[in-house]
């Protein structure tokens, strides 16, 4: 069941995050483009390896329908696997499985995947007012007969910051809270981030007091425990075996994956503290046939710190409601002894909107491929990653190793 | 009524939940195929999607699932409820409510407390929201605060609302008009006067005898313009005087219409009420729409949205 | 390769047919969750048998982003698959296919794939305006960078009828153009609709003729032989063997199928006359080791005319060049020797935007399961059927068994 | 000029594509990695995907791929091509591109034929499409046809536009403004005068000697509305007039401002322009934009959007 491990992470590009105010502004479509020739030459291959596509769905700039078919064109390339993924944070790491998929059922020998999140340049006499418009409401839908328009906005719950807040105090309820811990989820990937010459925050570093000491947004979440947003863009090819036989880095084979969506809004989980990724780190531990104790690295989703924390219990790193002694206990930057989101993660390399969970993918393939420079791990073969979209709403794993 | 935040738009399916509200009352569905307890609204079980759903009203009383306590508004439009207590609430019968827990202090709020239902009546119509409060308070019922309420009136009884009080200004936007202002007639001597004035002297307006045979209207019209000008003679009893500004910018018009015409000696007169209230980084925009009517006419003669700018 | 052939459909349903002006208005969600409902009833199955989601992405009423999460939450389930798919009118066949191979990799046991098309209602004070509005352009994009929108949409270009025009228009010129043997498709296929109770134009008999005789839309298509938008909307369960044996119809077991999307606008295809369902067919043919010659029906994408002679071409069911003269040679009603679109065809039977597709998944299984009534084949268990999206830009085909 | 018809808006990307166009040329990209042809344009290889790509010109010739009749336009705006001969030609180099076919008789479009470029201006301002038509025809421009040229004038000159040739009225929305007009005088005995008549005698207007002390202006000035009203006096020579309607109704105006104050003893001026001319079921609806100044000064004092529907 579930994939043989034929299937392998062979390339991969990402735009160094910026801050919107000063990215460049590129049409998604070119972003496509530009990424795929990044990545292909990452990899050593060519345009006409690829023969299939997984693109987001959403929020693609030049159309809201038809995305693959405007997108392929435009690359010039025929696919037998035309994809899109509607997962917010959790796109990326449910792209790289499908491609595994695609590939191991023999529909494909390269499938590109690829985010665009670069704004794309306004029409001569276009109004920028409209996107202020439609970021008001912090992604939720405002549409007639939606839910959370009818239930949620007219009390203030709206956006990602309140719903991982309460997901935080409930934890806090049941297990107990240790700030500090917490915090240190952000300084040791902090550490990190000063590793890698594209982090957002290299060059800044911090400590447990200036996480407590930042602005509260919603208790118990500080603001330096929140995703920055910014500008960027990823792209990664996946490749079957021969494929990656003849590319140009050591391949990070993906053997092992889950996939897992619960609920949009976590008020209607059957137990908020319980995430999904639980379902779906044991899918993918189950068909790698491995446990969370083999992996040389975790490169864990976090838009809050609070993710981090409950994605390595649910994963099954560390028991329920032992993760804030664990972490307390361990190392957690690339020259600990648990090695967690050695670039920075989300929380200091930037968020460049659903692209944002690539840069967990993509270290995962540094690290593997013995890219990783100045971070680079010791034999690192086994990694662990995931994704989160929503408000832990839709969770993804993946094992890569390797080959 | 114009509120400052986002409102709930009942459909056909969720409708019986808000007009229980409005009749302080929690209802939620319940299967009948099935027994189990459905929210939000749907007109399927989300348990076994059975269609035989009833609405049945519950105590509204449950326990807090968890909160949190918001030190920066999720929409600039809450910040006068900061910080906001939003809440998850399970109520008795397991379904889960996304809420606000009020009039419970910060140090006394903990998850699992035991939670009651308030109807929170948050405009004059008696739209309600479910908000809840501790099992230890008194009250189901929080009855709606006029944000106009408690402010000065000036001599002439107008209620004094400073530009900075954001949901008195919206409060103004009622879609209430004003009572009609006194009554002028529009005689021919005064459209005369007009068409030399502003030198449009078209037959339709000043040429009686012309006007019986041709004009569709049998008589001579007032120019549009000139009863929209008039405007400054009816004396329209604005309930309210924004107060506390630098300048005040008349900004024109946003819409000028003239649905009706008024024929040479009508009475007019004229009614307003706040269209709109808005707030940017220029300041504080009031739209006025300004009717105008020919007595007896329930079509008016004028529209005009005025525009005024305070900052 | 491919599928092993351990799904398969196990129940469905289908809104009737009806003109957008007198159809019920119903919420996305609600459609989802009606259309869950009759599916899972009609395969004898319960809510909690489900456990993966395939929906249409783009054009969902209450959100344009987390669409799957947010349905999933509506109908009340957890799912280890929750996909969306953007191929126009090839998403019912796409979304078939990836339910099977979700639940042959043994993330599923059952999948619900739903397309809601009958019209939301309007909020209160919603303008209708901006529908028509949106619709101008024919689903063209507009957006700044859209090459359609600087390329296509300036000649007049836009929209599908055109495009499909001039496809037939060079297959005209390269291997001859049989007017009558054109319209003998729309015509066999309205009688087979006078035989399905929903079908949109049961009651209203077609000569060739008629056809012939009826406005000319763009050379050479008339417009009897271009489908008519309906409001409707469907729903297909897909399950694994175990599942299925459970259920209470006879299952149609995927054993194939193949997805081929080659670009978006036909004037950029290497060869117009050569359309992706060739690539499609036949891996699915290869997948289930089956020939054309095995099927004892056809349900081909019938958008237009000149989409059934290639696919009848290109899927391998008569020579490329020698489809109007097999047209012509063989009765393709139910009747006959060639059963085709045996429901009426969506030209018969009425398109609901990308729904119309699963018209033929859904008279597939009919047949399969011995639920077409009066157009019963006598041992019907072996059907294809093809999806065709945008200008036959992107196609996919099935294999579809009796087990 | 507002063309009935969608225009293309050249990106950075595509910029050198439609500049060439109105030079009259075709020029497409070529890759200087794998010597592959590219349309439609890109910043990459359509083949390679090296970002190592040069524009050249070529020839615009090629053959017709494949093309179609409309028989129904596949936008109303496309009515006056009726039918369009939608086309795709395979340039000489192998790309091929979605034009129209112009000036072949039906029965002698073949696919297959050769054919070479037209460059179409469709604006006053040289945009132009690539069109094809038949190598046997001439020429490889089509001048831009001014919709209003041929149509006949008035005895004023004015070019006269049938309500029913939608081209023309496009054409009409031209963003030029009209000549200056004439100038008057707005001196404080018509400032009073207004006064008087509209009702309006706030001091700012009334009192020359508060003013001089109390008002910004140091003067009195002229009512926002009096300036408006006192448009009738100013003669604009509309360059058109609007035939072939049964009824022209002033709707009144979209948007009227004040942005700079008319001081007494002011000459003032006015134009207008076309800004908007759209059709619907109500009729055609034509907006104009009139501006009035005070003479010397470049910001108008009267920006009124004056809405007048034909039908």
């Amino acid at each position: 069941m579930g994939l043989a491990g034929n299937a392998a992470i062979v390339g991969a590009a990402q735009y160094k995050p910026e801050k919107y105010q000063t990215a460049p502004q590129m049409f998604h479509l070119e972003q496509v483009a530009d990424l795929a020739h990044q990545a292909l030459q990452d990899a050593g291959l060519h345009k006409d390896d690829l023969d299939g596509l997984v693109i987001n769905g959403p929020q693609f700039h030049e159309a809201s329908v038809f995305v693959p078919a405007m997108a392929a064109e435009y690359l010039g390339i025929e696919v037998n696997f035309a994809e899109v993924v509607d997962l917010g944070g959790c796109t990326a790491v449910a792209q790289i499985w499908r491609a595994a998929a695609a590939i191991e059922m023999g529909l494909c020998q390269a499938v590109l995947c690829v985010i665009p999140a670069r704004m794309a340049p306004l029409a001569p006499n276009e109004d920028p007012a409209w996107m202020a418009q439609a970021m008001r409401y912090g992604g939720h839908s405002t549409a007639y007969g939606a839910p959370e328009a009818e239930f949620d906005l007219p009390y203030g719950h709206m956006g990602q910051n309140t719903g991982y807040a309460m997901i935080a105090q409930r934890y806090a309820a049941q297990y107990g809270y240790d700030k500090s811990a917490m915090a240190k989820i952000a300084v040791d990937q902090r550490f990190n981030a000063q590793y890698h010459k594209d982090a957002i925050f290299r060059g800044k570093e911090l400590s447990i007091e200036d996480v407590l000491g930042s602005k509260l947004v919603a208790d118990p979440l500080h603001v330096l425990e929140i995703v920055m947003p910014v500008a960027g863009g990823a792209a990664v090819i996946v490749a079957s075996k021969e494929v990656a036989a003849r590319a140009k880095k050591r391949p990070a084979f993906v053997t092992g994956f889950g996939e897992r969506l619960s609920f949009k809004s976590p008020s209607y989980a059957n137990d908020m503290t319980v995430t999904p990724v639980a379902e779906a780190a044991k899918r993918a531990f189950g068909m790698a046939g491995l446990s969370p104790k083999d992996m040389h690295a975790a490169q864990i989703y976090d838009c809050y710190t609070i993710t981090v924390l409950l994605s390595l219990e649910d994963a099954g790193f560390v028991p329920k409601g032992e993760g804030q002694r664990f972490i307390k206990e361990h190392n957690l930057t690339w020259k600990g002894d648990f090695p967690l989101n050695t670039h920075g993660g989300q929380l200091s390399f930037g968020q460049a909107a659903s692209a944002g969970g690539f840069s967990q993918v993509i270290e995962a393939f540094d690290q593997i491929s013995n890219s990783a420079q100045g971070r680079q791990l010791k034999g690192c073969d086994n990694v662990f990653v995931s994704g989160t979209g929503g408000v832990m709403s839709e969770q993804g794993a993946l094992i890569l190793q390797g080959g | 009524m114009a509120t400052l935040k986002p409102m709930p738009q009942a459909t056909k399916i969720s409708a019986p939940f808000w007009q229980a509200l409005k009749e302080n009352q929690v209802k939620i569905q319940q299967c009948n195929s099935c027994d189990g307890w459905v929210f939000f609204p749907r007109n399927h079980c989300s348990h076994c999607l059975s269609h035989d759903l009833d609405w049945k009203e519950v105590s509204g009383e449950g326990t807090l699932y968890s909160y949190t306590l918001t030190r920066i508004p999720t929409m600039p439009e809450f910040a006068d409820e900061m910080p906001q207590a939003l809440a998850v609430v399970e109520l008795a019968q397991g379904v889960r409510v996304n809420t606000t827990l009020i009039d419970v202090a910060e140090e006394d709020i903990k998850v699992g407390m035991p939670v009651k239902a308030v109807f929170d009546k948050v405009s004059k119509d008696g739209e309600t929201l479910l908000r809840f409060t501790s099992v230890s308070n008194d009250g189901g019922v929080r009855e709606f605060k006029d944000p106009l309420e408690g402010l000065e009136r000036n001599d002439k009884g107008q209620v004094q609302v400073p530009v900075s009080n954001l949901a008195a200004l919206y409060a103004l936007a009622d879609n209430e008009f004003t009572p009609w202002s006194n009554s002028i007639v529009v005689d021919q001597a005064l459209i005369n006067a007009f068409a030399e004035l502003s030198g449009d002297d078209y037959w339709i307006h000043t040429d009686p005898e012309r006007a019986k045979t041709d004009s569709p209207f049998k008589t001579t019209i007032a120019h549009g313009s000139l009863v929209q000008v008039l405007q400054s003679k009816l004396t329209i009893a604005l309930p309210f005087e924004i107060t506390g500004f630098q300048t005040m910018v008349n900004y024109g018009s946003n819409r000028l219409r003239f649905p009706a015409p008024v024929p040479a000696g009508s009475v007019i007169k004229g009614r307003s009420k706040v269209q709109d209230v808005s707030v940017s980084h220029k300041g504080v925009q009031v739209t006025l729409e300004m009717h105008i009517h020919v007595e007896g006419n329930d079509r008016p003669s004028v529209i005009n949205d005025l525009v005024i700018l305070y900052r």
